[in-house]
């Protein structure tokens, strides 16, 4: 019932904003339904710790703990996101950006497309983290690319038609690797199973005979999945899409974007992963993931270290840190998984923090490039640009911000593996990364006063950064019992070990 | 109380002989130069005359200038008491060994040097600027030759390097320490503003060093200044002749042991006089710039002392 | 007895925390901040002082460790001798620091901004705490970075001017690659012994050898080297510590380098096991290199602050020249000399903290008055400003290591350490000692020009500039705190036979041996080299000296000086009249010589332009400026930021905007493990 | 039989590398998705997967008849008809194709079993072989061809291949997934027609290489 209450809370809300017809009303809509959906989230969170996994419709859904996880954290971005997403188009609605950009358009009906469009969106990612099946897993993560297209196009610049054709056409086709990958994965498992019927892609009945899997089968399946959950999670060398969606969307759908479509590609990974495991071992599996997760943090350091937009920045900040958790999975092991869990729950709490920073910023310049900025906004906006440096540095994982425990964790976990190189290059990786993000923002934060008009006025741009911030700050200090258990045991679950 | 005598008659004869070698060295470069020159008991009316007289402070300068004469004066003094001179153990050996004697003389510097440019005259300033960096060059040639012989004596205390001097007589022979000796030599020059380092005659702008500093001094600070020199000067000699050659010195502060190390002491101060006096009329004046190259020499010098150490 | 220590540790850890906060919340009324923020540290810092010297003496470690509410992150602090040691001097330079801070923040008061300085100025005690007292490896990364991270935005506090941000910015890239080093260190020992507890790592470190030792030593010596500044790591120093304000970069000279000494002693001699010889020679030669380059880039400074983050970087390298040493006694097998020589690096440790916060605070005085740290503009300010030229000068002969002040003391143990250090051994490498010796000499003497330059330029004679014509001086607070520092150094200097014990519990934790009874003699007057006959020294009767022997020019006195009396008249100037500021020697005439002498090194560049009328010899302007080459920037670093920038901007050409691009890399991949999947 | 069928979705599939004409292109396509449904079809004949008789008739439904009617309309829509200049020229893409294909006999040659002889592996290998194929040259197809709506045509090309893996290997997959997959594929092809219509409003061309603004 929970679960069914979880998935329909969003599409209700779609089709509501859908309805409605005026900007208070979408506003209010969403925000009630994403406040609805997270209390639910932890009702479900604190369920699942109570009884080990939850499942209706005889296991058409399920909800482990590892799935409980995911849900929570893609409802807390949406909800930060909701309410963020006030304040920032009403900005936009005051500098008349829709008039200018969609002919004719007026401002409600791009409002409308995107409060109805959002809740499709997250209902999609729900639907990934709690069905069981993998088949419709994977209709559920085709559905998030199809519900964002019209997202990452939402202001209709040529730039932003680009953006989006890109990653509609790489995401397609990535997607169709993943779809081949899981066909290979049922036809390996149909030999174990006979079974024509649902169960036979049902996760929970795969992961228990697993180890008889057809080996050859499961090797090509898993790369496949690689690659196609890989796109969708933009690990190198299918990232290329991640950085024109995340600079042309409007900011609280990049944040989704980074915050949680990542989270829910990684889960499909992990899922492919716990079985590829247990067919083949962890060595095939690992030594693939290995290269990829070093591609993608080597692949995010040149852009990093010359760039010339900040949303860019952040883009590959989340292939970087894509990077990280691929790379955590590989080292494997019980902190492996427990490292790579935490990353992926701090990092959907810290990364929002940093768009909604760059989106102030970004409409505060009206630009997103670092040679039109002058600098010195640290006296224009004096809450947005300390936290913007603030979110920035617990991204790069400096202490005390939680990224660096989880990041901390993963290495050990590389240096207790047998191969010392990979965490060691890691290690040279993140600082040359540090060194590119703090070049860039402290050069954009701090400096004379260029006598810009003072922002920072909107109360619903400021409390949401205000509010994350703190969550950020708190999140360094103490990780609340009943939530690191929740991963602990998510992270038995990546272990293979529930 | 067997520590005050020693003191007391040690810190007086010092006393009395610097001006004395000053006088002598000056004498002797005359004759050498064919001229007669001043008696040898000039210095010691010099100093009667300026402690006689009135003497005038620069508007420009501060309590700093006041103060550096008595600082230079006592530190020369009190090294005086740190260094063996007729008797193997010096009073205050247990004071500070060579170190202390190297540093208090650096602190006398340090003073005398701000002094100059306390006045504000660029002569004081030119003056102190020379100054520290010859000293500051001079520095690591000394230590390496002192330090050769504070290793073979394996003490840096200077009563100890005496006392193991004079267990064996003929070690001065030893290649090390003519090295280290020729090392120190050429400090001592250095040291005491001697050609062809610094020209103590001279006031002569574009070559002065010490006398540059001390231009604005007059009456008792000056003579202060003066003798303070002529004790340093008188140290270094006794660190030098003492501490290779230490023939004749009493092993105790008995009388007939003091006369004898006395007549000994002596001695040697007029050879290394006579040396110096050599240097001095057979040498022209350096160009500053040239002078380092000389103490290039004299770190070279002690360098390889220390490595013949190692070979014999 | 740990107990006591423990209530008095967390009490200042406590209040710490408390000025922090409260400056932030109090930040809107900058006054309240003000005297908060530093009164809080003040309270803090007091009662560090006497836990951890209470710890110095305990008969056992004090040991704590408080779950943290963050996964495998405990609390854990350990004050053992060492950490006891590095947070006495830690808060004893807080205490002098936050009284001076009272006046030196006042301007700010109309600014709200004072507020943040208090809130990072108590952040960064509390993890210099953190950092001298962590016993836990992830718990002592965590407080190293948040101490990074407090420096940089205390660093970068005046970040209106470009040089300031690109100086934290350096700062901040410099200290965290240092970081990414220890990091690996770390892990590396982590999975030798098997946890992260730095008991562990001690107990282990028999197993740690080989590569696997060699590897550590570097890594450890890269990472704690860029904190202390050795060269060649140290260019962000000079940039970083005149930066800040001039009480933070006291602190910074004073302690935030120290940290780096802290790790090298905590680990060299604790988890490392028994070095390789090599490993104390080249920490040796790097004590050397920077003790000697540090001074000579000093002499050529003419910006107060900067001279003095110079000398920093030359006190860190005597500081390590006793390491070096000591190592290598260990690997030769002789504690003894080996003790010796580690207290004469942490005795200098204190010594350099002390007079080195003493002189920035005095050059913050200077700024405080004149509102120019260039000397050239200098002078005079003996007369209008003379407690805080006191100050300065005292400061000034402890560190050119003068007798009887501390300076001295701690040079004199690392010289009779390295002169013992030549019987240890038969091989050549003994010729070591004695020649690292005289390069020490060299050093100090240097040390001791580039003090007559700062302090005679900056004090004396004539003012060059209106500014300091009408400097004024400051006030009560500044002047306690230099006078407090001032006092230390003496009492350091005359003291330093009755501070000795201090060392004991350290010695006998890592060379198991107890100094203090050998090292003095003479009922606590002198100082031995270990023996009485090896070499001794009395400050204290050095100074008592002086006092009796003062006897002698007032007999002078008597005898002849009476009819002679003293007119203050206008200066004789070799018969010049009218001496003005323009005929006083500047300090770039005053460091000439050095740079013609040291030419090979600083290859000058010096170009002058004269504007003339009738002819070259009646110019009416010339235009003269010269600089000197900073190799490790222009020869190493550009460079190499150079090469790396242009690689990058090379390879952003993968993401060049063509989609059958994007497609074409996915397809290739797919290809590659699809046949990879595949082969048999 | 299927076997042969599979053969000549093969053969249209190269077709349409060689094909330059949008519009047959179209028609091809169609054709291919024609057969695809036929194999499915007696796939579920001969081996009683009656589910697989739904995935036929959507098949048929959807990518033989609308869509191509939809792709077609969209065509007239922004009337161009006009020869499109592949990236790789039309012989090179042909030995590229062969090429690949042989990349997908060896990928299905992998396929051994214990039971050779049992239907689903043995008309699997073969078949398996041309699904792969399809696939890698129906993205080879979205590398080299320049226009929006070929690269459209071309995903959907791939998705025939995997239609043909998931009967050939398993007579589909569970029909829920079946729908899903459906749903999905129609959405896709609404959504991304009306990108190629914005495309070409904002662009005035359906050429995808002049979308490359966003760089670094």
């Amino acid at each position: 019932m929970l679960l069914f209450a979880i998935l329909a809370i969003p599409l209700a809300a779609g089709a509501m904003s859908f309805a409605a017809r005026n900007r208070r009303v979408m506003e209010a809509i969403n925000l009630a339904g994403f406040t609805a959906l997270f209390l639910l989230a932890a009702a479900l969170a604190a369920q699942v710790l109570r009884a080990g996994s939850v499942s209706m419709w005889n296991g058409f859904l399920a909800a482990d703990s590892l799935s409980a996880l995911v849900v929570l954290l893609t409802a807390f971005v949406a909800l930060a996101c909701s309410v963020y997403a006030v304040g920032y188009f009403r900005e936009d609605e005051r500098n008349h950006v829709f008039e200018a950009n969609v002919r004719g358009a007026a401002a409600i009906s791009s409002l409308r497309k995107y409060y109805s469009l959002t809740p499709l969106f997250v209902f999609a990612m729900l639907l990934v983290a709690l069905a069981n099946n993998l088949g419709v897993m994977w209709v559920a993560i085709e559905a998030t690319t199809l519900a964002s297209v019209f997202l990452i196009s939402f202001y209709g610049r040529a730039t932003s038609i680009e953006a989006a054709w890109k990653y509609a056409m790489i995401g397609g086709v990535g997607l169709s690797m993943a779809l081949f990958g899981t066909i290979l994965t049922y036809y390996s498992a149909h030999h174990v199973l006979e079974t024509e019927t649902l169960a036979g892609l049902n996760w929970s009945v795969l992961v228990l005979n697993a180890a008889q899997f057809d080996k050859t089968t499961m090797k090509l399946a898993f790369i496949l999945i690689l690659l196609g959950y890989g796109t969708k999670a933009g690990i190198a060398p299918m990232h290329t899409w991640k950085p024109d969606a995340y600079s042309e969307a409007p900011v609280p759908v990049a944040a989704m974007l980074a915050a949680a479509v990542l989270n829910c590609a990684l889960y499909g990974l992990i899922r492919f992963y716990v079985l590829t495991t247990r067919c083949l071992g962890p060595q095939f599996a690992s030594q693939l993931l290995i290269i990829f997760g070093l591609l993608s943090v080597g692949v995010a350091v040149p852009f990093v270290l010359v760039q010339k937009s900040f949303r860019r920045l952040l883009a590959y900040s989340s292939i970087d840190h894509g990077g990280i958790m691929i790379l955590a999975l590989a080292f494997g092991g019980a902190l492996g998984a427990l490292g790579m869990l935490l990353h992926l729950t701090f990092h959907s709490i810290t990364k929002p923090l940093l768009f909604f920073c760059a989106g102030n910023v970004e409409q505060h310049l009206k630009t997103d490039l670092f040679r039109r900025a002058k600098g010195g906004l640290i006296h224009s906006m004096p809450v947005s640009a300390p936290i913007f440096l603030m979110a920035t540095l617990a991204v790069t994982g400096i202490p005390p911000f939680s990224l660096f425990q989880s990041e901390f964790t993963i290495l050990r976990a590389g240096f207790g593996g047998t191969l010392l190189w990979p965490p060691i290059l890691l290690i040279i990786l993140l600082v040359v990364i540090f060194i590119g993000f703090l070049v860039h923002i402290a050069k954009l934060v701090l400096g004379a006063d260029p006598g810009l008009p003072p922002a920072d006025s909107c109360p619903w741009k400021k409390y949401s950064l205000i509010g994350l911030a703190s969550v950020v700050v708190i999140l360094g200090f103490w990780l609340p019992g009943p939530l690191f258990e929740l991963i602990r045991n998510a992270a038995q679950v990546v272990g293979g070990e529930r | 109380m067997n520590v005050i005598l020693p003191a007391l008659a040690q810190l007086s004869l010092f006393l009395i002989i610097s001006p004395l070698v000053t006088g002598v060295i000056r004498t002797m470069k005359a004759r050498f130069q064919t001229r007669r020159g001043p008696s040898i008991w000039q210095p010691y009316l010099d100093l009667h005359k300026l402690l006689r007289k009135g003497m005038i402070i620069p508007d420009t300068a501060s309590w700093l200038f006041s103060a550096t004469p008595y600082v230079v004066f006592l530190t020369a003094a009190m090294v005086s008491l740190m260094i063996p001179m007729v008797a193997t153990d010096a009073p205050l050996s247990l004071f500070g060994g060579v170190l202390a004697v190297v540093y208090l003389l650096a602190l006398g510097r340090f003073f005398l040097a701000l002094a100059g440019l306390d006045t504000g005259t660029s002569f004081g300033g030119l003056g102190s600027s020379r100054e520290m960096t010859i000293s500051a060059i001079a520095e690591p040639a000394m230590m390496v030759a002192i330090f050769t012989v504070a290793i073979a004596a394996n003490s840096t205390n200077l009563s100890e390097v005496a006392k193991s001097a004079v267990g064996q007589s003929w070690r001065f022979l030893a290649p090390s320490q003519m090295l280290a000796f020729g090392a120190l030599f050429i400090v001592l020059i250095a040291e005491t503003g001697r050609i062809p380092v610094d020209n103590p005659a001279t006031h002569l702008e574009l070559t002065m060093i010490h006398e540059a500093m001390i231009l604005e001094y007059s009456g008792p600070y000056l003579a202060l200044i003066e003798w303070g020199a002529s004790l340093k000067q008188l140290v270094l000699m006794t660190l030098l002749v003492n501490t290779f050659v230490p023939f004749g010195l009493s092993p105790g502060w008995n009388v007939s042991g003091i006369a004898t190390g006395l007549g000994f002491y002596l001695l040697k101060l007029l050879i290394i006089c006579c040396l110096i006096v050599l240097v001095e009329t057979t040498n022209a004046k350096m160009r500053l710039f040239r002078v380092p190259e000389l103490l290039a020499v004299a770190f070279i010098l002690g360098a390889l002392a220390l490595i013949s150490t190692f070979l014999f | 007895m740990n107990a006591l220590a423990g209530y008095f540790f967390f009490g200042g850890l406590l209040s710490y925390a408390m000025g922090a906060i409260a400056s932030l919340i109090t930040g809107r009324s900058g006054r309240l901040a003000r005297v908060l923020g530093c009164g809080f540290a003040l309270a803090g810092a007091l009662l560090e002082t006497v836990s951890s010297w209470v710890a110095l003496f305990a008969a056992s470690d004090a040991h704590w460790e408080i779950p943290a509410g963050v996964p495998f992150l405990i609390y854990s602090f350990r004050l053992d001798a060492l950490s006891a040691y590095f947070n006495l001097i830690l808060s004893l330079l807080a205490v002098a620091i936050s009284i001076y801070s009272f006046g030196y923040l006042r301007p700010l008061d109309e600014k709200r901004t004072v507020g943040v300085l208090g809130f990072f100025y108590n952040l960064s005690l509390l993890s210099l705490t953190a950092v001298f007292t962590a016993s836990n490896a992830f718990f002592f990364l965590i407080a190293w970075e948040v101490m990074a991270l407090a420096a940089y935005c205390l660093i970068t506090f005046e970040h209106r001017q470009e040089t300031t941000r690109q100086a934290g910015v350096l700062f901040f890239v410099m200290s965290h690659a240092g970081t990414g080093c220890l990091l690996i260190g770390f892990l590396l020992l982590n999975s030798l012994s098997g946890s992260l507890d730095f008991s562990s790592f001690a107990a282990t470190s028999s197993k740690l050898t080989g590569a696997w030792q060699a590897a550590v030593f570097l890594l450890f010596l890269a990472g704690f080297g860029v904190k202390a500044g050795v060269i060649p790591l140290h260019i962000w120093l000079p940039e970083a510590h005149p930066a800040a304000p001039s009480n933070i970069s006291a602190l910074m000279s004073g302690i935030v380098i120290k940290t780096g000494i802290y790790g090298l002693a905590r680990v060299l001699f604790e988890f490392l096991g028994v070095p390789p010889l090599w490993a104390g020679t080249i920490v040796l030669a790097v004590g050397v290199v920077s003790a000697l380059l540090g001074v000579l880039y000093a002499l050529m400074e003419h910006d107060l602050k900067r001279l003095l983050a110079y000398h920093s970087i030359e006190n860190i390298g005597i500081i390590l020249i006793g390491f070096g040493a000591s190592l290598m006694f260990i690997t030769l097998g002789h504690p003894r000399l080996a003790a010796i020589a580690l207290i004469a690096g942490l005795f200098h440790t204190l010594n350099h903290a002390v007079f080195k916060c003493l002189l920035f605070l005095g050059a913050g005085s200077v700024l405080h008055g004149t509102h120019t740290r260039n000397m050239e503009k200098l002078g005079g300010l003996i007369r209008r400003m003379p407690q805080t030229a006191f100050f300065f000068l005292v400061g000034a002969i402890a560190i050119s290591g003068l007798p009887p002040l501390n300076g001295f003391v701690s040079e004199w143990l690392t010289y009779q350490a390295l002169l013992a250090g030549f019987g240890t051994t038969e091989k050549l490498t003994r010729v070591l000692f004695p020649v690292a010796g005289s390069l020490l000499a060299l050093t100090a003497a240097l040390a001791a020009t580039c003090f007559v330059k700062a302090f005679g330029i900056t004090f004396l004679a004539l003012p060059r500039s209106k500014e300091a014509d009408d400097a004024q001086e400051c006030g009560f607070s500044m002047l306690t705190g230099m006078g407090l520092l001032a006092a230390v150094c003496v009492a350091l200097g005359l003291g330093a036979t009755s501070f000795l014990p201090v060392f004991d519990g350290i010695t006998e934790h890592l060379m198991g041996v107890r100094m203090s009874g050998e090292l003095v003699a003479a009922g606590g007057w002198v100082l031995t080299s270990g023996s009485a006959r090896g070499g001794t020294v009395s400050t204290a009767g050095i100074a008592a000296m002086f006092v009796i022997l003062s006897a002698l020019p007032a007999l002078l006195w008597l005898l002849w000086g009476r009819k002679g009396h003293r007119h203050i008249e206008p200066t004789w100037d070799c018969g010049l009249p009218g001496l003005t500021a323009e005929n006083e020697y500047t300090a770039f005439a005053f460091s000439k010589p050095l740079r013609m002498i040291f030419a090979a090194l600083y290859q000058p560049r010096r170009e002058i332009q004269a504007e003339y009328e009738v002819s070259p010899y009646y110019p009416t302007a010339i235009r003269f400026d010269s600089e000197i080459e900073s190799p490790f920037e222009e020869r190493l670093y550009g460079p190499l930021q150079k090469k790396i920038l242009a690689i990058a901007t090379r390879m952003r050409g993968i993401q060049a905007g063509s989609i059958h691009a994007y497609l074409a890399y996915i397809f290739v991949t797919l290809i590659v493990l699809l046949l990879f999947g595949v082969r048999p | 039989m299927i076997t042969l069928m599979a053969a000549f979705v093969l053969v249209l599939q190269i077709a349409m590398v060689g094909q330059r004409w949008l519009v047959t292109n179209i028609r091809v396509f169609a054709a291919q998705s024609f057969l695809l449904a036929g194999i499915a079809n007696t796939i579920a004949y001969f081996n009683h997967a009656p589910h697989l008789y739904i995935a036929a008739f959507l098949t048929f439904a959807l990518k033989a008849v609308v869509l191509p009617i939809v792709l077609e309309r969209l065509v007239k829509r922004v009337d161009i008809g006009q020869e499109i200049a592949p990236i790789v020229n039309v012989p090179l893409s042909l030995l590229i194709s062969g090429g690949l294909t042989t990349v997908g006999y060896i990928v299905a040659a992998s396929f051994h079993h214990p039971e050779e002889s049992a239907s689903p592996a043995s008309l699997g290998r073969n078949t398996l072989a041309v699904a792969v194929s399809l696939f890698l040259i129906g993205f080879f197809m979205m590398i080299s061809r320049r226009k929006a709506i070929m690269q459209v045509l071309a995903l959907l090309s791939l998705e025939n291949g995997l239609f043909l893996a998931a009967i050939s290997l398993t007579y589909g997959m569970p029909l829920i997934v079946e729908l899903g997959i459906f749903f999905d594929l129609l959405v896709a092809v609404m959504v991304l027609g009306i990108l190629v219509y914005r495309i070409q409003e904002t662009f005035d061309s359906m050429d995808v290489t002049k979308l490359s603004r966003l760089r670094g």
